[in-house]
């Protein structure tokens, strides 16, 4: 039989597989070099970037929760300018896409930014991450005002013409409603979900276990939530759906994409296992095979409800 | 390297701590002290994380169940603390564990003349075994190993054997002296001269006394630190503790799993 | 040393201990009756109640997933009238408040069910689900939008003298304004997580796993969430709260308690453990003891932030 | 009741089934054949919920090891299919588990001169086992057991070693007849005649076969089910199969856990 094909596109980005891996899970890439193929896997999402560098969160910022766990980063990242500097030579040497996440805590920050990415060829996309509070409207986060992320993602296409993942926040009460006010917006792409809010307690020292006292939840626990929000959405707009939440297994990943996401992000697994990411590509190609799929896309939004 | 070990022995050497020897490739003895492993204790999601151990010793030994004669082993001792140092103690021989290993930046041997000065607390013993076992070879080792009670001063004949000679104070009295390992090793070094390095690893606060002390006695000191992990290898930056430098505006903040976990305690910032 | 005192109070209901059991998860009483002794536990809160019998969804209802559980049963109960002849007689022999959970899908359905719960004395309050579809208003649920909540307990507060508690949503923006909205109606008391909404799929039949498509996620997967609401909302209201999600110990209640929470509930932990609740009441007692601690009440809020 | 076991053994008794025999108090001899036990596979959250088992077998053993010299115990038969039957496989003597059992309604014995036919598809035969025990002391008994191949039929020895009548059939026919098991019954049933009962538990589609020739052969069928379940109790509503007089209006639905796994066929909606 030949072999499956499992190459999908994200509005112009060409993967050879459907398996990204998750921002701020993986570093610049490099880091995880010496544990698996780079050129194995369909894209690489580097760690939230920033205009300036950024200075993170007190520690402690991550805690392992039932199934899942906390971080409270809080950002941390090199700035555009040492990105290009010490981060992209190498990204440069591996013959896989790399897509930018990126942040600002205000509509210039995230304009600024995007501008500056633009004029850079190694970069294959833009990820614009929008669960970030707005400084400017006292802290409201823009991932949970549709209007919010309707102006920061309008800014940031007018600022680029690279192409445009926006990356949702699953502390909404509709998730269809911030995807459709992105898309209208101009987002190319959706990837979702980012962190759940959550919290840990010592108990003997009474006192949160993050310095942070609140985190983002990711790992297993969230998978079930992730997957609802990308069927609800997968329904709701025309763009391609990146799935993430919870991923570690190919099985994992197909039932993503039998949901309706195109493609899908490794995050929490690669901490598990480092080279989860060419893991879960090799056993979707596998998948495949075993089941005479001559091409992924044959299973995208599958799912019969 | 990431592979897979299986458990050759797993014995409790003190009440709540326990040694555990695990095959490894041979690559591994390219380690140097002060590295690390992170372990898989179990191949499903509770717990989830790798838990993070120093290597207390490594080395080969002879064998008839390989093909080649022999098995090249890495140790790690530990102490039994919550869900995932739990389930370590409950393995066997012949159980299976995943392992990330070497990890991090290990100890920087220094001048053979000088003597070398080692301050342990508590399970933090673990790394500077095996580092006793380098230093040894070429230099004056002593050993300083503090603990709240008798039971947590562990291997202690086993670094003797080595020729370090080892000092012990414990909160409670109850071995050595008792009080603060670090005043113990105040006196030693108020009491004797010439050129020493420091190489502590330890709870926090005992770090930033060796790393007081060092400043006062103006002598070379590198302190072994931890942090909650989640990848081990610089990605997550869940690890972090601040540089010499750091502030809110140029941040400077070095993963221990990376970076560390071994600083030249200069390096960092003590606040 | 003397005994703690494990005693606290809810809007009037007296607890001898803060432990009691989430709608849904312990039947009504008697099904777990030669497991534990319900006399050891604060309070018993049944299935959710409607009006009238509902027969509830197709199979499957239920699914594990990592960590965590999803349930879509679809509030099937006997009904009211059902409930007073055939479940009631059993409870009135155990010396343990007994909170009803009600819901309907119509605000005359709250309105109509409060009015015959006030009238029995072996109720001794209402927990109200707003968790559900307002099947007059296209299936918007009751418990995402502040003003419908208000409007449901608004009108159950006018249907009964009943200490009323109001059980919350966490699928959900903003859990503050929910609780803000529920308080300024008349809620004595907020209880505090229901279920994630979760999905959850077959890859071989390429269906979802649960005939009902979506479901609630319960059990630890959630617990980091649900602390952080009970925490959000202990710091912007004052009515007692109770908390609710995957508490499966001793440690995990008072986690919440030190959150805020003045009570918890155990749900899924039944399942695992018949005895849990028991169990986890018992553990209470042994760490105040342990701690030279004499009330419980000293813990509540003691988070130290 | 609620009881620590030990596994006693754990045995692969074909490709994928595995035979478990664990320690339980004395009171579990009140259990009928039909009964199933709730087992819970690891004290973690991974898997979760407790897993259902039909009562394979019970008794007591002699033994040295107890004070009394007899042990009772209990037996499960299950299959390989997921995460928490693979951890099972992996268990061995002195291991421990959580039961709950004995939980539901079993099967009605009926009367000692009815001849008895037991039909079970796969691991269907698991509860078939114990219930042909009891049955075989008073009344002619006849197993029809089916699977897709010869690995899926289980313990023939045992039944016949109980003086069972043995009837095999398997989609692939690499043993007994090749075909369904209900075809095979039914052909049985035409040929023979007087008064039978039917025991059946296996697929759904099975026993909605053996459902309708109960009923073509007027006869008294008694049908196990499954269903996916929390609480085992008849709490959480998770396990429900629709009762004869289900409608929207007036719901009949009826708890496998509690108001079966064994009910009469009359008594089930089978659409
Ligand atoms: C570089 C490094 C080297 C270490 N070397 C040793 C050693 O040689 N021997 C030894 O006994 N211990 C060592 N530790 C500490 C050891 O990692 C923790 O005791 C262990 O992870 C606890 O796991 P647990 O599941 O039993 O505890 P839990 O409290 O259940 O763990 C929960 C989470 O917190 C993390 N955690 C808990 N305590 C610590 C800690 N002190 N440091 C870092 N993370 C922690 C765990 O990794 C896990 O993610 C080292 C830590 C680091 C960072
Ligand atoms: C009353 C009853 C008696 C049973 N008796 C036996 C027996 O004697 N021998 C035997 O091998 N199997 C029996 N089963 C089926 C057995 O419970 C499942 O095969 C088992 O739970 C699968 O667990 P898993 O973790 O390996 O599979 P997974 O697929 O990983 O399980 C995931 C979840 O689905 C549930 N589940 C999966 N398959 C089934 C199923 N067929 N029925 C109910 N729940 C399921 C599990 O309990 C678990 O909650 C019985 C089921 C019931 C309801
Ligand atoms: C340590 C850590 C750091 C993260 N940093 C970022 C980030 O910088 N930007 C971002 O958009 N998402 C970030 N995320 C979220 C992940 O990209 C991903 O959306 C989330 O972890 C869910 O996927 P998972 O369950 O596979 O981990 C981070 C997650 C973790 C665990
Ligand atoms: C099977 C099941 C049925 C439930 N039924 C109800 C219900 O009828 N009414 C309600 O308010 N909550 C219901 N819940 C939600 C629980 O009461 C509880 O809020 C939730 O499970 C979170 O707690 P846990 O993680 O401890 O289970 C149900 C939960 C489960 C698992
Ligand atoms: S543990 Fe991830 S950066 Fe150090
Ligand atoms: S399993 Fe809970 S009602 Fe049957």
């Amino acid at each position: 039989m030949a072999k499956p094909d499992l190459s999908v596109e994200i509005s112009g980005i060409k993967l050879r597989n459907p398996v990204m891996t998750a921002s701020g899970t993986f570093g610049y890439g490099k880091e995880f070099s010496q544990y698996l193929d780079l050129e194995k896997i369909g894209a690489i999402i580097t760690k939230g970037l920033s205009l300036r560098p950024k200075a993170g969160n007190p520690t402690p910022r991550i805690v392992e929760t039932p199934g899942g766990m906390l971080n409270a980063i809080g950002l941390q990242n090199v700035g555009i300018d040492a990105f290009i500097q010490e981060k992209l030579p190498f990204l440069r040497t591996v013959n896989t896409p790399v897509i930018v996440n990126l942040y600002g805590n205000t509509l210039e920050e995230y304009g600024a930014l995007a501008e500056k990415l633009d004029r850079l060829p190694e970069v294959a996309g833009l990820e614009v991450n929008i669960s970030c509070p707005n400084v400017k409207q006292g802290g409201i986060v823009f991932g949970t005002d549709p209007a919010a992320a309707a102006e920061v993602v309008g800014l940031v296409r007018r600022s680029t013409s690279k192409p445009l993942i926006v990356k949702l926040s699953p502390n909404v009460t509709d998730i269809v409603r911030m995807a459709d006010a992105c898309v209208s917006a101009g987002a190319d792409a959706l990837s979702l979900i980012n962190t759940l809010t959550g919290m840990a307690i010592d108990l003997e020292k009474r006192r949160p276990v993050l310095a942070n006292v609140t985190g983002g939840l990711s790992g297993p626990a969230i998978k079930p939530v992730a997957l609802r929000m990308v069927w609800q959405v997968s329904m709701a707009v025309t763009v391609p759906i990146i799935g993430i939440g919870g991923i570690m297994s190919a099985t994992d990943a197909l039932e993503f994409i039998l949901a309706g996401a195109t493609a899908v992000q490794v995050g929490t697994a690669n901490f598990l296992d480092p080279s989860a990411a060419q893991t879960v590509a090799a056993g979707i190609e596998d998948y495949l095979a075993k089941n005479g799929i001559g091409h992924i896309k044959e299973l995208i939004g599958a799912l019969r409800v | 390297m990431q592979f897979k070990s299986m458990v050759i022995s797993n014995v409790q050497v003190s009440p709540g701590y326990f040694r555990m020897r695990m095959t490894a490739p041979p690559a591994i003895v390219a380690a140097t002290p002060g590295q690390f492993v992170m372990v898989r204790v179990r191949d499903a999601i509770d717990p989830l994380l790798r838990r993070p151990f120093g290597i207390f010793d490594l080395g080969t030994f002879t064998t008839e169940y390989t093909d080649c004669g022999r098995q090249t082993f890495c140790e790690i001792l530990y102490k039994v603390v919550g869900k995932g140092t739990e389930m370590l103690a409950s393995l066997h021989h012949g159980d299976h564990l995943d392992l990330l290993a070497p990890l991090g930046k290990g100890f920087a041997a220094g001048e053979p003349a000088e003597e070398k000065i080692l301050v342990g607390g508590g399970v933090g013993l673990a790394p500077l075994y095996f580092l006793a076992k380098e230093l040894a070879k070429t230099s004056k080792v002593r050993l300083f190993a503090g603990g709240r009670n008798k039971e947590d001063i562990l291997c202690i004949t086993e670094f003797e054997r080595l020729g370090v000679e080892t000092y012990v104070a414990t909160d409670d009295g109850t071995l050595g002296d008792q009080g603060l390992v670090t005043q113990v090793l105040e006196k030693h070094l108020a009491a004797t001269g010439g050129s020493k390095t420091l190489f502590a690893c330890g709870p926090f606060p005992m770090l930033k006394a060796v790393a007081g002390i060092a400043d006062r006695y103006n002598l070379e000191c590198q302190v072994s630190l931890e942090g909650y992990m989640a990848c081990g290898v610089g990605a997550c930056l869940g690890c972090v503790t601040k540089g010499k430098n750091h502030s809110e505006e140029t941040p400077d903040f070095r993963c221990v799993c990376k970076d560390g976990p071994v600083f030249p305690y200069r390096e960092l910032k003590w606040d």
